[in-house]
């Protein structure tokens, strides 16, 4: 469906944040963080507002990672709907502490980060956005080392024109 | 070269009036059959796609391509439908302000009778639809009607259509000649090219299901409604069969008819007349 | 076949160029052959989005003084609603061709 | 007002698996409305799970979120019967919590 308004200009057209994002030159959004923030799992503030990928998991994790096929992501390989992009990943690895997903060309790369207590099975199925064709990346941190896994999920807009 | 390919044209038809008039099957007017109608399209669709098991033409773009029904599966664990859902049931036990329910409007109070709607009504001469008979219920009771295309009315016609699922889809068309003129009329505008891009209902839904317009899987005709309402990931909301036809209407760039005018509930009669046997599976959830 | 003969031939006619620049009479006339033959398209139940945008984009030139621009916008808007007309006349019974039978 | 939060829980021996469907609409402020405004960010931040007084799972979630959420895991540690803590907050401070049996 192209951004133009439709036939019915009154009608509320909700444009959908994955399928045609109107990029706003709002730099970094200021994100209005709550003030409180438990202890430990303190609100990975900076590293949401990165856009690029290496730069979200520098400050998330303050180290890079490197691919491992211990990591099985899963993800559509044509994406029904930018929208909601069903994924998951699991992995054999052991004493995993946090598992993440980055969606390189969203304008925020960091998508979601999960704390992985022990006890937890280290696997995680999410539905994410994603803007457009773009490469996906998952990150393990398994004993305070970065494990990744990368897909790539092609999306484009449906419909035949309107 | 234009007046020869007139003249072609003309000397072409002129041949085929000649052969309509004396093949078998030629009646005074084009007689509607809605029985041979329904066998012939359930038929084509039957053939076209021979490994999708019938029921599974119900299930719209996912009885097309494998990669799509495992995406569709795994939300189905729990669906995005399942708020409405839920609105749906509570709005339908909580009476109006008369006390009267939707209950008292439908038979079975309105549990399990989804499949067979629309209907012909013989005393008002046209077919009534699920959502027209909902916003009537309401009129009847005081109650404001709702919008044809938006979440209150899907919520309601998502319940309505839970309580049906399984449950073959069983239109009737009574011996009535502004039955078989309203199920005539419903085939006719499938048919029909609209808008500039000058597509019918066919020209997708017929001529190319499991193809793709842009990153959409396009959905057989057969069984098309069986789902409604849905909930779409384009809309990331609910849509009624009103919302449904008015969004395909755009999207060839005419311009939409009123929800629920006389060409939407018949061809919503015709589609889903085609369509007997098959079982309910609504509330859906589609790309 | 025939169909896109009638299109062609109507499109032709439109996009022929004016000689001096346009005044208001004269997007005046053309808006309102627009608009009638508009009318005739909803009549039939047959309009398209786009006659309604192009006919409102030539009122909106037009309001800018535009009247260049409202003329050529309120011809093309008539040329879209004859070839909705011409569709939805030829398509009560070329729609038969395509009836799974 | 049902809780925007629906959860299945079911543990089949000792491992717990968790399903949860969340009521949100997760603006990411970068969508314009038919009358051209921006929709203000709107988007679960934080999402718990504490089961027996001990967190089992905890969500950071940026813009990239779906609308209505959905997330699965599963824990270890767990029995049916037990006692399933879930709560979220949101970019602009809103929250909601709900608690679900283990079946």
């Amino acid at each position: 469906m192209t951004t133009t308004t439709g036939a019915h200009p009154t009608r509320r057209l909700i444009l959908q944040g994955a399928a045609s994002v109107a990029l706003l030159g709002l730099g970094n959004l200021a994100f209005a963080a709550p003030a409180r923030a438990a202890a430990n799992d303190k609100y990975p503030e900076e590293a949401f507002r990165q856009k690029g990928e290496a730069d979200a998991i520098k400050a998330l994790y303050g180290k890079t990672a490197e691919p491992s096929d211990k990591v099985k992501l899963d993800a559509p390989e044509i994406a029904e709907n930018g929208g909601v992009v069903p994924i998951s990943v699991t992995t054999t690895l052991d004493k995993v502490s946090s598992i993440s997903f980055f969606v390189a060309e969203n304008p925020f790369a960091l998508a979601a980060s999960y704390k992985i207590p022990d006890g937890t099975i280290p696997a995680v199925a999410n539905r994410l956005k994603m803007a457009k064709t773009t490469k996906l990346t998952a990150i393990v941190e398994a004993d305070g080392k970065l494990y990744s896994a990368t897909k790539e999920v092609k999306v484009t807009v449906g419909g035949c024109g309107g | 070269m234009k007046a020869r390919s007139a003249l072609l044209l003309g000397s072409l038809s002129a041949a085929l009036v000649a052969f309509a008039l004396t093949s078998p099957r030629v009646i005074a007017a084009d007689k509607v059959d809605p029985v041979a109608d329904a066998k012939a399209f359930q038929n084509f669709f039957f053939q076209k796609f021979p490994n999708v098991t019938h029921e599974d033409f119900v299930n719209g773009p996912y009885s097309m391509n494998e990669d799509m029904k495992r995406q569709w599966q795994e939300k189905e664990e729990f669906p995005p439908y399942e708020f409405a859902l839920d609105a749906g049931k509570e709005m339908f036990s909580t009476p109006f302000k008369n006390g009267k329910t939707y209950a008292d409007c439908f038979p079975n109070g309105g549990i399990g009778i989804r499949q067979n709607y629309p209907y012909f009504d013989t005393k008002e001469g046209k077919v009534v639809t699920l959502e027209l008979a909902l916003n009537r219920c309401r009129e009847a009771n005081g109650e404001a009607p709702y919008s044809y295309v938006k979440d209150e009315m899907a919520s309601l016609t998502a319940y309505m259509a839970f309580t049906s699922r399984g449950k073959p889809m069983d239109i009737k068309i009574p011996d009535d000649p502004r039955a078989l003129a309203a199920f005539e009329n419903g085939k006719r505008y499938f048919y029909t090219r609209r808008g500039q891009m000058n597509f019918s209902c066919a020209s997708c839904h017929v001529q190319s299901p499991g193809e793709r317009i842009r990153a959409e899987t396009l959905a057989p005709a057969l069984g098309i409604l069986n789902a409604m309402p849905i909930y779409r990931s384009e809309w990331s909301g609910m849509g009624t069969t009103s919302r449904r036809f008015v969004t395909c209407n755009s999207q060839t760039r005419a311009v939409p008819l009123e929800p629920q005018s006389d060409e939407y509930r018949d061809v919503e009669y015709f589609l889903s007349y085609v369509a007997n046997g098959l079982p309910i599976s609504g509330p859906g959830a589609r790309p | 076949m025939k169909r896109s003969l009638a299109l062609a031939m109507l499109l032709a006619v439109s996009l022929a160029p004016s000689a001096r620049a346009a005044n208001e009479a004269d997007y005046k006339a053309a808006y309102a052959a627009a608009e009638a033959a508009s009318k005739e398209a909803a009549g039939m139940r047959n309009q398209w989005t786009v006659t309604v945008s192009t006919l409102a984009a030539a009122k909106k030139a037009a309001d800018g003084g535009d009247f260049d621009r409202a003329v050529a916008a309120s011809k093309e808007a008539e040329a879209l609603a004859r070839a909705s007309i011409v569709q939805a006349t030829s398509e009560k019974e070329a729609w038969k061709a395509m009836e799974i039978r | 007002m049902a809780s925007s939060i629906r959860v299945r829980a079911t543990a089949n021996g000792d491992i717990t698996e968790v399903q949860a469907l969340i009521q949100h609409p997760m603006d990411t402020g970068l969508v314009k409305d038919s009358k051209g405004e921006v929709i203000p960010a709107h988007f679960i931040q934080q999402l718990k799970f504490e089961c027996n007084g001990k967190d089992v799972f905890v969500a950071d979630w940026g813009t990239a979120v779906s609308k209505d959420p959905y997330v699965k895991f599963s824990f270890k540690g767990a029995k049916k019967g037990d006692e399933l803590k879930i709560s979220w907050t949101d970019n602009k401070g809103a929250s909601d919590a709900t608690t679900a049996k283990i079946a």
